[in-house]
């Protein structure tokens, strides 16, 4: 039985290989995970609700078009939802797109006109 | 079937040590009992010999309030499928206590974690030099007074 | 004790850094004293990864504190979140609805499976036997894949809070769950030819590092390394919490203690996983899956413990809270702080040097749940 | 078939940029999401990554996660270790800004302030694809002349 084990392995030919070819191919997005924020302008009432209830203190309010907005460092933010949860106008969701990569920390700083547009 | 147990355990321990025991009580099936701090090391070997033979941890808090630290020694019976948690309070100035390296060589590591973060001197101990921080010039971080926002905003967001 | 009978003077030990930059380290660091081959003596240095979670945590309140939990052991973060989440609903007297118990226990057993999956990779790359780390931790990617479309999370799934869980299972995410299962058993006869039955892993891992029964009691030995010794001790068993009183664990145990001994445990652990997410997934009850928990909810002052099975061995936390909304102090007793500043540096005295690698992977302890 | 032929290489940045040596030192949480790069789930060795054990072999610092005070000096010395051209890739927001552990006595909260770092990934941890993104940006910057440190 030994002797013929190694043949097995043929049928390894015939199976798609493990690995995601990764700039031609990706794994379609999952509905439901946690990626970036969005925020609805016209919902939002300016309530400091998502800022105190962030663990990392990454949510500011700042002052735009007159009113004010939620502002997310995202340089702190560890994506746990909890301020898309807690929001009671439900302004605040999390997106699926994730794919964020800076040179220049200034960049991640997410203030509302950013936050408003999906990338 | 289980209250047995427990009222035996319960009776063995008070018949020896009947006035250092400040408080046995059996809720849920659970062990918690408060000694004295000078009758901790005999409780604790007499509760090894009634079988419980896993030390889960050895838990130092900070009191502040009460200008006291209390350990809390988490013992299991694999036999008898009991948890026992004894507790003595010690003072927050001098917080000096018996080692029970010898009776669980495992205590060691717990005792020198609870050195570094509490500043709790077990005598007997043969290794408390420091664990996770290296050359800490602080108090020791877990106290309660020592405020670790106030510290990171000295020492990290100062410039 | 192997004592070699030279004056010690006479030779002069060499101490190698079994570093915090090792290919089978982790982020731990230990210094070996060798003797030619024979380890004399180790010396653990952890600290790598301490953040003084116990610290931290006193600042948050409880459900921030949850997000907080599942980052003190990378490899499991369910169980992480299992006691700490539990050991809050004991201080407060809620009770999560049976559903939400239900599917706590599920994604804690398929934590287990991966943490147990990923440990074959990380082992079998210790040991030289690449081929293993390439397929286990390829196999990998499809359970955090069921974890990322179940949780929203991928590594750290942020899915537990006190009184339940965030989300809910549809009945497309138990048919996804029970291809799964079929997948890795499918995949565990592929490990059994590839790492556990395979020459080099049993040649290099039997009658290595063997803790007899009574050290590994005396010095703190918990899960899986305990049970490798012969004594059942299981706390899904022993105290059983959530969904585990509806179900039968049969525990996997060893007599000889061995390093292979402990990685046969753990591959009848994986077993095990698999029937007990079946049997919960088949007698899980309808309705609610949360109690209602404000964000700033009072704790009454008092003190809970609670302790669950982590896949590498008894978790604890010991929460005192004191009436406000955030713990006054809350405890954790990772189940790796014994095995590797304990029974790691026992087990390895008399050893040979190339089975350093072989014992501290054979503990599976987890750095960053040695820190905390 | 075009992707079977092999490419000709036109720069020095082009033969950089396709063998790009990381050291074997992943800190924290982010090694976590490395392991499908380094095992068969999306595999670095295509992208002509390796992971090496000494810093002199190596190009690329990975910063995967939280850095602790204990561990700032060990990190600082491979990174003067390693031979420029060098650079170094932050993964998550904790080598950022200290992220979750912000008000923790032990750890780092800005590891720019100790050792340049080119590339911030950011995620908490980073998903495999982020970083394969920041893996692409990195290959093409050093395509396009960017010398590192």
């Amino acid at each position: 039985m030994s002797l013929i084990r190694p043949f097995s392995l043929f049928k390894n030919l015939f199976k798609k290989p493990m690995t995601l070819d990764f700039p031609f191919e990706s794994l379609p997005a999952v509905e439901g995970y946690r990626g970036r924020q969005i925020l609805d302008l016209e919902k939002c009432t300016g309530c400091p609700v998502c800022s105190m209830v962030c663990p990392n203190l990454a949510i500011e309010l700042v002052e735009y078009n007159g009113k004010k907005y939620p502002q997310i460092h995202l340089g702190k933010c560890c994506f746990c939802g909890l301020c898309a949860e807690y929001c009671p106008r439900d302004a605040l969701h999390m997106t699926q797109e994730a794919m964020i990569t800076i040179m220049d920390t200034k960049e991640a700083v997410y203030t509302p006109a950013k936050l408003s547009q999906t990338a | 079937m289980a209250t047995d147990k427990l009222e035996e355990i319960k009776t063995a321990v008070e018949s020896r040590f009947g006035d250092s025991i400040l408080s046995f009580d059996t809720k849920d099936g659970r062990i918690v009992l408060k000694v004295s701090a000078q009758a901790s090391h005999e409780v604790l070997s007499l509760l090894k010999d009634l079988g419980f033979e896993h030390l889960s941890d050895v838990t130092g808090t900070d009191y502040i309030k009460d200008g006291e630290f209390e350990i809390a020694y988490h013992l299991w019976s694999h036999a008898k499928k009991i948890r026992a948690i004894q507790k003595i309070r010690i003072s927050r100035e001098s917080p000096v206590v018996k080692s029970i390296v010898d009776l669980w060589p495992g205590a060691q590591i717990h005792e020198r974690e609870d050195h570094e973060l509490f500043g709790i001197d077990f005598v007997g101990n043969p290794d408390l030099s420091p664990l996770f921080l290296e050359d800490w010039k602080e108090i020791p971080p877990f106290r309660k007074d020592f405020d670790t926002r106030e510290y990171v905003k000295r020492r990290y967001y100062g410039d | 004790m192997a004592t070699n009978n030279l004056e010690e003077s006479e030779i002069s030990f060499i101490t190698i850094p079994f570093g915090p930059q090792h290919p089978a380290s982790g982020h731990f660091h230990a210094k070996v004293k060798v003797d030619g081959e024979n380890v004399v003596d180790l010396v653990a240095y952890p600290g790598y990864l301490h953040r003084g979670f116990e610290k931290l945590m006193e600042y948050r309140t409880h459900v921030q504190n949850t997000m907080l939990s599942d980052r003190v052991c990378i490899l499991d973060p369910f169980s992480n979140e299992m006691a700490y989440v539990n050991v809050t609903e004991l201080a407060v007297g809620i009770e999560a609805p049976l559903r939400g118990k239900f599917i706590r226990s599920i994604m804690a057993e398929l934590g287990r499976i991966l943490s147990h999956v990923t440990w074959i990779g990380i082992t079998s790359m210790a040991l030289g036997l690449e081929s293993g780390t390439r397929i286990s931790w390829g196999d990998r990617e499809k359970i955090i894949r069921i974890q990322e479309i179940l949780t929203g999370g991928r590594i750290y799934p942020c899915y537990y809070v006190p009184g339940g869980v965030r989300r809910d299972f549809s009945q497309e995410h138990i048919d996804e769950i029970f291809k799964l299962l079929d997948y890795i058993e499918k995949a565990m006869k592929l490990y059994d030819d590839l790492v556990f039955y395979n020459t080099t892993f049993m040649t290099r891992m039997e009658n290595v590092g063997t803790l007899t029964k009574e050290d590994a009691i005396a010095l703190g030995a918990t899960g899986p390394n305990l049970r490798a010794c012969g004594v059942a001790a299981d706390v899904r068993v022993d105290e059983p919490y959530d969904g585990y009183p509806y179900v039968n664990v049969d525990v996997v145990t060893m007599e000889k203690g061995d390093s292979y001994a402990r990685s046969l445990c753990r591959r009848g652990e994986i077993i095990t996983s698999i029937s007990i997410i079946r049997q919960l997934l088949e007698k899980m009850p309808a309705g609610d899956f949360k109690v209602k928990w404000a964000m700033t909810k009072k704790v009454p002052a008092g003190e809970a413990y609670f302790c669950c099975e982590a896949a590498r061995g008894e978790l604890c936390f010991h929460m005192v809270s004191d009436g406000s909304d955030k713990p006054y102090r809350v405890k954790i007793r990772g189940p790796s702080f014994s095995h590797a500043l304990a029974i790691f540096p026992f087990l390895v005295r008399g050893s040979q040097l190339a089975d350093v690698p072989a014992i501290y992977w054979s503990l599976d302890s987890c750095p960053a749940d040695m820190d905390r | 078939m075009s992707k079977l032929l092999p490419r000709p290489i036109r720069s020095k940045g082009d033969a950089a940029a396709n063998s790009l040596w990381v050291i074997n030192y992943f800190t924290a949480c982010g090694f976590m999401e490395l392991l499908p790069w380094v095992g068969s789930g999306y595999d670095m060795e295509r992208f002509g990554i390796l992971a090496v054990a000494t810093p002199r072999h190596a190009d690329v610092l990975i910063v995967a996660g939280y850095v602790t005070e204990k561990a700032v000096s060990r990190i600082k010395r491979i990174y003067d270790q390693m031979a420029s051209p060098k650079y170094v890739m932050a993964l998550g927001s904790c080598p950022m800004t200290g992220g979750m552990y912000w008000d923790s006595y032990s750890t780092v909260k800005r590891i720019d302030k100790y050792i340049p770092v080119d590339l911030w990934v950011l995620g908490c941890p980073p998903k495999p694809e982020n970083i394969g993104h920041g893996i692409v940006m990195a290959m093409n910057a050093i395509k396009g002349g960017f010398g590192g440190h």
